[in-house]
C-alpha cells in the first residue's frame, strides 16, 4: 500500500464523514460552513489524484463561491432547519441503498483503479495527445506545411503524419492502425516497441504542447479539442447570472442601487484591502494567462478576479462598488465574455475554417494560432466568470438591503 | 401533395363547403343566409343530378374499371384521399341532395317558428354535414370513406347539442361517445388491418379487395370473420343492436336535425357504409364462399323485432320514430346480409324508400311541435282536424313504413320479399311479416287518434310534457295549446313535398331502380 | 476577409452558434419591443438555417452530414452529425421556437415585468439554443453540457410565472431537483460507457460496444444502460417519472408553456433515440435488453393514467400538461416497438404533437391573456367571444384525438400498424386507440363549455385575442391540419429516419 | 491491487453519491436539498477523476517544456476526465445558484422553506383552483339559457 492510497483513504474517510455531517446537522449555517470544508477536502483529494486544475476550481468555486452563495442565502431564509421527528427516512434509505447497490454492481466489470490497460487510457486519449495540430490535422489537402517546417519532428514522435480520415464511416481499419501506432503513450515500454525513433536518443517532446505553447494538456483539451464544450460551459455560467437577475433583481423604481452596510470605518481593513486588491487582480490575471502552462485558467482566474471586487464591496460598501462597476456595465460584461469566446470561434469560421479552428488565426506558424485562440477564449471565460460571480454577489446583497 | 380539380364529383363536394363559408359570412342577415342555403342546395342537386346519366349508361362498369379515381390529396405515402362515382354512391348522393333542399325549406320554418338560437351555426354545420355525406357517397377507397364517416360524426355533433341545455349536452355526449368509440376501436382497427393484409390496396372494387390475400393464404377464414365483425360493429351509424342507443339519445336535437340524422345523412351513411363494405370491400361472393356473414342475418333480424317492440311502448313521438328507424335500418342490413344480387338491390332501394317516408314522419312531428308544442302521442287526440296537411303527410309516411302501396316502402319491401324467396330464407320471411305487423301496430293508432278521437277540452297536457323525456320548456312564446292551426308555411310545403315524393316513388322509381340494378349488374 | 466564408458547409454549427451569440446580445436590446424583435429575428434566422440544413441532408448521398468542430478529427474533438432524424427534430424545434417567439410578445408584455424583458428573451433564446445543440451533436458529453444549458434556462423560464402564481416557484424548484438528478444519472451513464469504451463520440461508442466481446453480460454496460434509461425517462417525462411536468407547464408563463410542450420533452425523446438506437443499437436495447417491455408498459400505463387524470382537470393548462405526458407515451410506445412503422410513427408524432400541443397551449395562453385564467368555467361561451382561439383549441384537440385529416391521425395510423406488426404487441394498439378516446373525453369538456354553455361574469365581455397571438397559433394549428391532409413530407422523413435508426448505426 | 481493492475508489464515490441522494429525498428543508444535490454531483466527479488515474502517473502537464533538463516521460494521468469535470463543476455551481435564487423567492412567497409545509399550501391552492374552474351542474345552466332565450 503506497502513500497515495493511504492519503487517499484517509481523505476520503474525512470527506465521507463531512458529507454525513452536512446532511445531518440541524443548523443550516453549520451545514453551509461544512460544505466549504467538504469542498476544500475534495480539492485535496483531487490534488492527490493529480488533477490540479479540478482541484484549483473546486477550491475556488466549491470552497469559495458556493459557500458565499449559501451563506448569502441563509441570511434571507433563516439559519435553522425545522426539527423533524423521524431522524431516519426509511424509504429514502432503501431507495438509496438500491441505487448504490446497482452502481456498485456496475463497477464489478470495470478495469481496476489505475489500470493502464483500461480503454480510456489506451483508446482515444493517447491518440488525441499525439495529434499533430495545425496543418496536419486530418483534413487532406487543406493546408500545406510552411517552408522550412520540421515535419520530421512530428514524425519522430508518433511515426506518422495523421493521414486523411476515410469518408466511408464503415472503414475502421485505419483506426486499428492508428491505435497501434500511438498506443502506450503513457506506458513507455509499450511505446518503445512501436516507436522506431524512441531509442535513437531524440528528446521526446510531449505531443500536445502545440509546438511548445501549451504544455498543460488539460488546457489544451479544454480550450482546443473540447473547446466547444467549454464555450457552452461559459454560457451555463452566463445563464446562471442572468437567471439570477431575472429572479432576484428588484424593479428599478424600488432602487436596486441602495447601498448596503459598509465596514469603511475600520482603518486597518481599508488600508489592507486597498493594498491587497491590486495583488489579487494581478494574481487573477496571472492564473488566467498561466492556464496554458500550468494549473489555472479562465474559471479559476475569473473567480479570483471576482473576489477582488467582492472584497471591495464588503469593505467600502456596494455603493462604492457600483461606482466602479455599475450594474448595467457588469450585466453587459457578463455577456461580453461569452461573446469573446464565441466571437473567436466565429472569426475562425469567417476566415474560412471551421468554427473554433484556431489555426486559422495564424496559419503561417503552427501552434501560434492555437495559442492565440486559447488565450483569447480563456480571457473570455475569465471575464464572464468574474462578472457573473459579481452579479450573483450583488443580487444576494441587494436582497439583504431591501 | 394536395390536388385541386373541378370535375363534377369534386364540385359536388366543394359546393356545400363553399356554401358553409358563405352562410357563415352571411350570418348577420338571416334572409340572405337562408337564401344562400337554398341556392347551395339547389346547385348541389343540379350537379349531382347531372352525373346520373353517366352512371346509368350501359357500358358504365367497363369504363369504371379503367377510369382513374379523382385524387384530392396524398394523406400518407401511397394512401390517397380520392373520389370515384359508382351507382350505390350515386343513389345515396341523389337522396341526400334532393332531401337537403326540402329539409332546408323546412328548417327555415322550424328554426324561425321556434326562435332557436345560434341559427347560423346550425346552417353551417348542416352544409358541412352534407359535404361529408357527398364525400362519403363518392369515396373511392376505404380510407376516404372513413375520413368522411368521421367528418359526418363531427359536423352533426353541434347539431345534436344545438340547444345547449344540460340534457342536450348529455345526449350529444352519448351520440358522439358511441359513434366515436365504435369507429375508433373497431372500424379503424379493421381498416388498418385491411391495409396490412392488402399491402395498402384499399380501392373499392366489385368483388372485394381480399381476393389476393385469401388466395395466397395470408388471410384465413377466421380472420376474415373477425374483420367482418369489426366492420359491422365499427359502423355504429348503422345502429345494429346493441350499439343503437345513440339514436334515441340524439332525439333531443331540433326536428330538422332529427330528420337529417334519420332520413338524409347519418343513419343512411351507416347502412350505406355497410352496403359499400359488403359489396366493394368483402364482395358478396367471398362472404358466401367463406361463410362468415350469416350471423348478420340473425342479429339484424333480432334488431328489427326488438326495436319494433320497444317502439310499441314509446309515448314520445320522436322516440317512437327513432326506434322505428333502428328497425328499418336493419331491413337494409338484413337485405344486404342475404348476399344475393337481388337482395343487394333491395337494400339499396330501401335506403331510398325509407328516406322519403321517414323524413315525412319527422317533418310531421316537428310541425306538431312547432304549432302545438306537443311531443307525446297521448296528446295528439284530434289533432288531425287542426293540422290536416301535417297529419295527412304523417299517414302517408306511416303507410310507407308499413310497406303498403301506393308508397315507397312497398317497392323496396317487394324486392326484399323476392330476394327472400330467391335465397330461400324462411327466417327473414318471418321477420319481415312480423315486423310489418308490428309497424302497423305502432303507427296506425297514432293516425287513428289524430283523426278519429275527439280533442280533449282543457288540454294541460303540455305542462306535464316537462317530465317527458324530450319535452322542451313549455310556452315562452305565448302559444297556447288550445288555439293553433297548421305550422308555418315553409314547414307545410316541405312536408307536403316529401309526402308526395313518397307516393311518387311508388309510381316513378325508375331512377332508383335503375341505379340499384346497375349496382347489381356490376357484381361479379 | 469574408471571401472564404460560406454558409452552407457551416450550417450545423450556425444553427447553434447564431442563437448563442444572438441570445447573449439580447441583453443590450433595451427595454421596449427591442428584445422581442431581436429574438424574432434570431429565431427566424435559425429556422431558415434548419430549413437549409434539411435540404442539405435530403440531398446528401449518405444522408448524413458531419461537421468537425475546430477542425479536430471527429474521434478526438466534438462532432456534429446531422441525419434525417435530427434534421427533422431541428426543424421542429426551430420552427416552433420561431412561431412561439412571434406569439410571446403580447403575453410576455402582460406576464413578465417590463424591466427584464431583455433578460427574459436572452434566456428564452438560450433555451432554444440548448435544445438545438442537444439535437445536432454527435458527442455524448456535449449532450450533457447542452442539456444543462437547456435545463437551467427552462428552470428560470418556468419560475418567471411567479408573478401570477407562486406555485411556479415550487414547480421550477421541483423540476430543478428532479432534472438535476436525471441529468446526473445521464452523466453517470456516460461515465460508465466511457470507462468501457474510452471514447465520447457516439458512433465510436457504438463501434466499441459492438466490438466488446460480451456486452450483454458486461455489468458496467448494463448499469450504464439502466441509469441512462432512468435519467432520460426523467428528462422526457416518461410515466411514472413525469411528476415535475404537470405543475411546471401549468404555472409557467403562457408562452413558455407553449415553447416547452412543443420542444423540451421532444428533445428528451430525441436523446433516448440516440442513446438507445445509435449508441447501444437495436440489438442490444430491444433484443438483448427488455427495453421494449419496460418502455411500452410504462408508456401504455402513462397513456391511460394521465388520460384519466386529464379528464378530471378543470384548469386547461393542467389538462394539456397531463395530456402531454400521455402523448409522450405514444411516442415512447412507438419506438419501443422497434419496427419501422412504430419508430416512424414515433418520429412523426414528435413533430405532430409539437405543432398541435404548441397551438393548444397558445390558445390557452390567449384565454389567459384576455381573462387572467383559463379554466372550464372561464371558457364557457367563449366559442362566440373568441371564435378563432377556441377553434384553434378544438382543431388541436381533434388532432390529439386523432381524427382523420389531422396530424394526430397520421401518427396513430403508423403506431397502430407498427403495434399490429410487432409480435405480441397488439395491446399497444389497443391502448393507443383507447388513449384517443380519453382524448375525446377531455377535449369535449372544453368543446361543451365553449360552445354550448352561456358565459358568466367577465367572460361575456371579452373580445378575440390580439392578432399577434392568433396568427402564430393558427400557423401551428394550420400546420397540424396541413400535415394531416398531406403527410407525404413528414411521413417520408420519418420513414427515412426510422430506417436509418433500425438499420443499425453506420 | 486486485479484486475489490482495485475498485474501492469507485465504491467510495457511490457512498458519497448516496449520502447526497439520501439528503435530496429525505430532507424536507429546501436548502438541505440543494446542498445534498451538490454532494450527489461531487460523487460523480470523484468517479470521473478516479477514472483518470494511471499507476505511477502524474499531473498531465508536460514539465519538460519548462525545464529542459528534466526528462520525465510519463506516464501521465488521463486529462480528459479532468476536463469534463471542470465543466461539470461549473455546471453544478450554476445549478446551485439558480436553486438558491428560487429558494429565496419561495421564502418570500410562502414564508417557509420546508417542503412539507409548502406542499400543504400548494395542495390547498390547487384545490381552490380546481373548484374555481369547475363547471357546476345543470341548475344554473338552465337559468343562463333562459336568460339568453329571452334576449333572443
Amino acid at each position: 500500500m503506497n502513500a497515495v492510497v493511504l492519503i487517499d483513504t484517509l481523505l476520503l474517510l474525512l470527506v465521507t464523514a463531512t458529507a454525513v455531517a452536512i446532511i445531518e446537522v440541524r443548523s443550516l449555517y453549520a451545514s453551509a460552513i461544512l460544505t466549504g470544508i467538504y469542498s476544500l477536502l475534495m480539492a485535496l483529494v483531487w490534488v492527490n489524484m493529480h488533477s490540479m486544475d479540478v482541484s484549483f476550481t473546486e477550491a475556488a468555486v466549491g470552497g469559495g463561491i458556493s459557500t458565499i452563495l449559501l451563506i448569502g442565502t441563509l441570511v434571507h431564509v433563516g439559519r435553522e432547519e425545522k426539527p423533524i421527528k423521524k431522524r431516519l427516512h426509511v424509504p429514502a434509505l432503501i431507495f438509496t441503498a438500491l441505487t448504490g447497490a446497482a452502481l456498485i454492481y456496475g463497477t464489478l466489470d470495470m478495469p481496476r483503479f489505475g489500470d493502464p490497460a483500461a480503454p480510456i487510457h489506451h483508446y482515444r486519449v493517447p491518440e488525441m495527445m499525439a495529434q499533430t495540430v495545425g496543418f496536419v490535422n486530418g483534413t487532406p489537402g487543406k493546408q500545406k506545411p510552411p517552408e522550412g517546417f520540421d515535419l520530421d519532428r512530428y514524425r519522430r514522435f508518433d511515426g506518422r503524419v495523421t493521414g486523411p480520415i476515410p469518408d466511408d464511416p464503415k472503414d475502421t481499419a485505419w483506426r486499428e492502425k492508428s491505435i497501434l501506432q500511438t498506443e502506450g503513450l503513457m506506458v513507455p515500454q509499450v511505446r518503445a516497441a512501436h516507436e522506431p525513433h524512441a531509442e535513437e536518443g531524440h528528446h521526446l517532446h510531449p505531443p500536445d504542447d502545440f509546438n511548445g505553447h501549451v504544455p498543460n494538456s488539460v488546457t489544451s483539451l479544454l480550450a482546443a479539442y473540447r473547446g466547444y464544450d467549454t464555450m457552452f460551459e461559459t454560457t451555463v455560467i452566463f445563464t446562471a447570472g442572468i437567471s439570477l437577475i431575472l429572479l432576484l433583481r428588484r424593479p428599478r423604481r424600488e432602487g436596486y442601487l441602495q447601498p448596503g452596510a459598509a465596514l469603511s470605518d475600520q482603518v486597518i481593513l481599508r488600508v489592507v484591502t486597498k493594498l491587497s486588491i491590486p495583488f489579487i487582480l494581478i494574481f487573477g490575471f496571472y492564473v488566467i494567462t498561466h492556464g496554458e502552462l500550468g494549473p489555472g485558467g479562465g474559471f479559476q482566474g475569473g473567480v479570483v478576479l471576482a473576489t477582488a471586487f467582492i472584497l471591495y464591496a464588503l469593505i467600502f460598501g456596494r455603493a462604492a462598488l457600483y461606482r466602479v462597476v455599475p450594474p448595467p456595465v457588469s450585466d453587459i460584461l457578463t455577456g461580453v465574455g461569452v461573446l469573446i469566446y464565441s466571437g473567436t470561434g466565429a472569426a475562425c469560421m469567417l476566415l474560412g475554417g471551421k468554427f473554433l479552428d484556431y489555426s486559422m488565426l495564424n496559419p503561417a506558424v503552427p501552434g501560434d494560432g492555437e495559442s492565440l485562440g486559447m488565450t483569447l477564449v480563456e480571457y473570455g471565460v475569465g471575464l464572464t466568470v468574474s462578472m457573473v460571480m459579481l452579479t450573483i454577489f450583488n443580487q444576494l446583497a441587494e436582497e439583504r438591503s431591501t | 401533395m394536395i390536388h385541386f380539380d373541378v370535375s363534377p364529383p369534386l364540385l359536388a363536394l366543394y359546393i356545400p363547403l363553399l356554401g358553409a363559408l358563405l352562410i357563415s359570412l352571411a350570418g348577420r342577415w338571416p334572409n340572405l343566409r337562408e337564401l344562400v342555403t337554398l341556392l347551395t342546395a339547389g346547385a348541389l342537386l343540379w350537379v349531382v343530378g347531372g352525373m346520373a346519366p353517366a352512371v346509368l349508361a350501359d357500358d358504365f362498369w367497363a369504363s369504371f374499371a379503367k377510369a382513374p379515381a379523382l385524387k384530392l390529396a396524398e394523406v400518407l405515402p401511397g394512401v390517397w384521399l380520392e373520389l370515384k362515382v359508382e351507382p350505390l354512391g350515386m343513389l345515396f348522393a341523389l337522396i341526400a341532395s334532393s332531401l337537403w333542399i326540402l329539409n332546408s325549406i323546412y328548417s327555415i320554418g322550424y328554426m324561425r317558428g321556434n326562435h332557436e338560437k345560434n341559427q347560423t351555426r346550425f346552417y353551417v354545420c348542416f352544409a358541412l354535414a352534407i359535404a361529408s355525406v357527398i364525400g362519403l357517397a363518392f369515396a373511392g377507397n376505404l380510407f376516404t370513406l372513413f375520413v368522411f364517416y368521421e367528418a359526418l360524426t363531427l359536423t352533426t355533433y353541434p347539431l345534436v347539442a344545438h340547444k345547449g341545455s344540460a340534457e342536450a349536452i348529455r345526449s350529444a355526449r352519448t351520440y358522439l361517445g358511441i359513434l366515436v368509440v365504435t369507429s375508433v376501436c373497431f372500424l379503424l382497427s379493421g381498416i388498418i388491418a385491411t391495409y396490412a393484409f392488402t399491402d395498402g390496396d384499399m380501392t373499392f372494387r366489385p368483388g372485394g379487395v381480399f381476393r389476393r390475400a385469401l388466395a395466397d393464404g395470408s388471410l384465413t377464414a377466421p380472420t376474415l370473420g373477425i374483420l367482418f365483425v369489426l366492420y359491422m360493429y365499427g359502423i355504429g351509424k348503422a345502429a345494429l343492436m346493441p350499439v343503437h342507443r345513440w339514436l334515441p339519445a340524439a332525439m333531443v336535437a331540433p326536428t330538422p336535425v332529427s330528420a337529417l340524422l334519420h332520413a338524409v345523412a347519418v343513419v343512411k351513411a351507416g347502412v350505406f357504409t355497410v352496403l359499400k363494405v359488403i359489396v366493394y370491400v368483402f364482395g358478396p361472393a367471398v362472404l358466401v364462399r367463406y361463410g362468415v356473414g350469416s350471423w348478420l342475418i340473425y342479429v339484424a333480424g333480432a334488431t328489427i323485432l326488438i326495436a319494433s317492440c320497444i317502439a310499441l311502448f314509446q309515448d314520445n313521438l320522436k322516440r317512437r320514430l327513432a326506434y322505428s328507424t333502428v328497425s328499418q335500418l336493419s331491413y337494409v342490413i338484413i337485405a344486404a346480409a342475404l348476399l344475393s344480387p337481388l337482395s343487394i338491390t333491395a337494400a339499396a332501394l330501401h335506403i331510398a324508400a325509407h328516406a322519403f317516408g321517414k323524413i315525412t314522419l319527422f317533418f310531421a312531428a316537428g310541425s306538431i311541435y312547432t304549432a302545438a308544442h306537443k311531443t307525446e302521442i297521448s296528446q295528439l287526440d284530434g289533432i288531425g282536424r287542426r293540422m290536416p296537411f301535417t297529419m295527412g303527410a304523417f299517414t302517408i309516411g306511416a303507410l310507407s313504413m308499413i310497406g303498403l302501396p301506393p308508397t315507397a316502402g312497398f317497392v323496396s319491401k317487394w324486392y326484399l320479399l323476392q330476394a327472400t324467396w330467391e335465397t330461400d330464407a324462411p327466417f327473414v320471411l318471418v321477420v319481415v311479416v312480423l315486423s310489418t305487423l308490428l309497424n302497423a301496430a305502432y303507427f296506425l293508432p297514432i293516425v287513428y287518434r289524430a283523426f278519429f278521437v275527439a280533442e280533449a277540452k282543457h288540454d294541460d297536457a303540455h305542462h306535464s310534457s316537462a317530465d317527458g323525456h324530450f319535452g322542451d320548456d313549455g310556452d315562452h312564446h305565448g302559444h297556447h295549446a288550445g288555439d293553433h292551426g297548421e305550422a308555418p308555411w315553409p314547414i307545410v310545403v316541405a312536408l307536403s313535398c316529401t309526402a308526395l315524393a313518397t307516393i311518387a316513388f311508388f309510381f316513378y322509381s325508375d331512377l332508383a331502380i335503375g341505379l340499384a340494378n346497375q349496382l347489381r349488374s356490376g357484381l361479379p | 476577409m469574408l471571401d472564404a466564408f460560406e454558409i452552407v458547409p457551416n450550417l450545423p454549427v450556425l444553427v447553434v452558434t447564431v442563437p448563442l451569440i444572438g441570445g447573449v446580445l439580447t441583453i443590450v436590446m433595451g427595454r421596449g419591443k427591442g428584445p422581442w424583435a431581436w429574438a424574432t429575428l434570431i429565431t427566424g434566422l435559425v429556422f431558415y438555417f434548419t430549413v437549409l440544413l434539411m435540404q442539405q441532408v435530403l440531398a446528401a448521398k449518405t444522408g448524413t452530414i458531419s461537421y468537425e468542430l475546430g477542425n479536430w478529427p471527429r474521434q478526438w474533438g466534438i462532432e456534429y452529425r446531422v441525419d434525417a432524424l435530427n434534421a427533422f427534430i431541428l426543424l421542429t424545434v426551430a420552427g416552433v421556437g420561431f412561431v412561439t417567439t412571434l406569439y410571446a410578445q403580447k403575453s410576455v408584455e402582460k406576464e413578465i415585468p417590463q424591466d427584464r424583458h431583455n433578460f427574459f428573451y436572452a434566456v428564452w433564446i438560450l433555451a432554444i439554443c440548448g435544445l438545438l445543440g442537444i439535437t445536432v451533436t454527435g458527442d455524448a458529453f456535449n449532450v450533457y453540457v447542452l442539456l444543462e444549458i437547456s435545463s437551467l434556462t427552462v428552470y428560470a423560464l418556468i419560475a418567471m410565472g411567479k408573478d401570477m402564481n407562486r406555485q411556479a416557484l415550487t414547480a421550477s424548484l421541483r423540476y430543478l431537483i428532479l432534472g438535476s438528478v436525471g441529468a446526473s444519472f445521464i452523466l453517470l451513464g456516460i461515465g460508465y460507457l466511457m470507462m468501457v469504451t474510452g471514447t465520447l463520440n457516439m458512433e465510436d461508442m457504438h463501434d466499441r460496444l459492438a466490438a466488446l466481446p460480451d456486452a450483454v453480460h458486461n455489468r458496467t454496460v448494463l448499469v450504464a444502460f439502466a441509469f441512462l434509461l432512468v435519467g432520460l425517462g426523467m428528462k422526457m417525462a416518461l410515466f411514472p417519472l413525469h411528476m415535475w411536468l404537470p405543475k411546471a407547464y401549468t404555472y409557467a408563463p403562457s408562452a413558455v408553456s407553449a415553447l416547452l410542450s412543443a420542444t423540451a420533452t421532444k428533445v428528451g425523446i430525441y436523446m433516448a433515440f440516440r442513446f438507445l438506437f445509435t449508441i447501444f443499437g437495436v440489438g442490444f436495447s430491444f433484443v438483448a435488453m427488455p427495453a421494449n417491455v419496460v418502455l411500452s408498459v410504462a408508456a401504455c400505463t402513462g397513456i391511460l393514467v394521465t388520460g384519466v387524470t386529464a379528464v378530471r382537470q378543470t384548469n386547461l393548462k393542467r389538462m394539456l400538461a397531463y395530456s402531454s405526458v400521455g402523448q409522450l407515451g405514444y411516442i415512447v410506445a412507438g419506438f419501443s416497438l422497434a419496427n419501422v412503422n412504430g419508430v416512424a410513427g414515433s418520429v412523426v408524432h414528435i413533430f405532430n404533437h409539437a405543432v398541435m400541443k404548441g397551438g393548444m397551449f397558445m390558445a390557452a395562453g390567449a384565454i389567459m391573456y384576455r381573462l387572467g385564467r383559463c379554466d372550464l368555467r372561464a371558457v364557457r361561451g367563449l366559442g362566440k367571444r373568441m371564435p378563432l382561439t377556441m377553434a384553434a383549441f378544438v382543431a388541436g384537440g381533434l388532432g390529439l384525438v386523432g381524427f382523420p385529416l389531422t396530424a394526430g391521425f397520421i401518427s396513430k395510423w403508423y403506431l397502430v400498424q407498427g403495434a399490429l406488426e410487432a409480435p405480441h404487441m397488439w395491446p399497444v394498439a389497443a391502448v393507443v386507440l383507447v388513449g384517443s378516446l380519453l382524448a375525446v373525453a377531455y377535449t369535449w369538456r372544453v368543446v361543451e363549455a365553449a360552445y354550448f354553455q352561456e358565459p358568466e361574469g367577465d367572460s361575456a365581455l371579452v373580445t378575440e385575442a390580439p392578432l399577434s397571438m392568433v396568427l402564430p397559433m393558427w400557423i401551428l394549428i394550420g400546420a397540424s391540419v396541413y400535415f394531416g391532409v398531406s403527410a407525404t413530407f413528414t411521413g417520408d422523413i420519418s420513414m427515412r429516419a426510422a430506417k436509418s435508426l433500425l438499420g443499425g448505426a453506420p | 491491487m486486485t479484486g475489490a481493492l482495485g475498485i474501492y475508489n469507485y465504491w467510495i464515490y457511490v457512498l458519497l453519491m448516496m449520502i447526497g441522494l439520501y439528503g435530496v429525498i429525505a430532507k424536507p428543508n429546501l436548502i438541505k436539498q440543494a446542498i445534498a444535490l451538490g454532494l450527489f454531483q461531487t460523487g460523480i466527479f470523484l468517479y470521473y477523476i478516479s477514472m483518470a488515474v494511471v499507476d505511477g502517473g502524474t499531473a498531465p502537464v508536460w514539465t519538460t517544456i519548462l525545464d529542459g533538463a528534466q526528462k520525465y516521460e510519463g506516464p501521465y494521468d488521463n486529462p480528459l476526465p479532468h476536463v469534463l469535470i471542470l465543466t461539470a463543476i461549473v455546471v453544478s455551481v450554476s445549478v446551485l445558484a439558480v436553486a438558491l435564487a428560487l429558494i429565496i423567492n419561495i421564502k418570500r412567497a410562502y414564508g417557509t422553506i420546508e417542503y412539507d409545509e409548502i406542499e400543504a399550501m400548494d395542495q390547498a391552492d390547487k384545490r381552490a383552483d380546481y373548484q374555481r374552474g369547475q363547471v357546476t351542474d345543470a341548475a344554473d345552466d338552465v337559468e343562463h339559457r333562459q336568460e339568453g332565450h329571452h334576449h333572443a
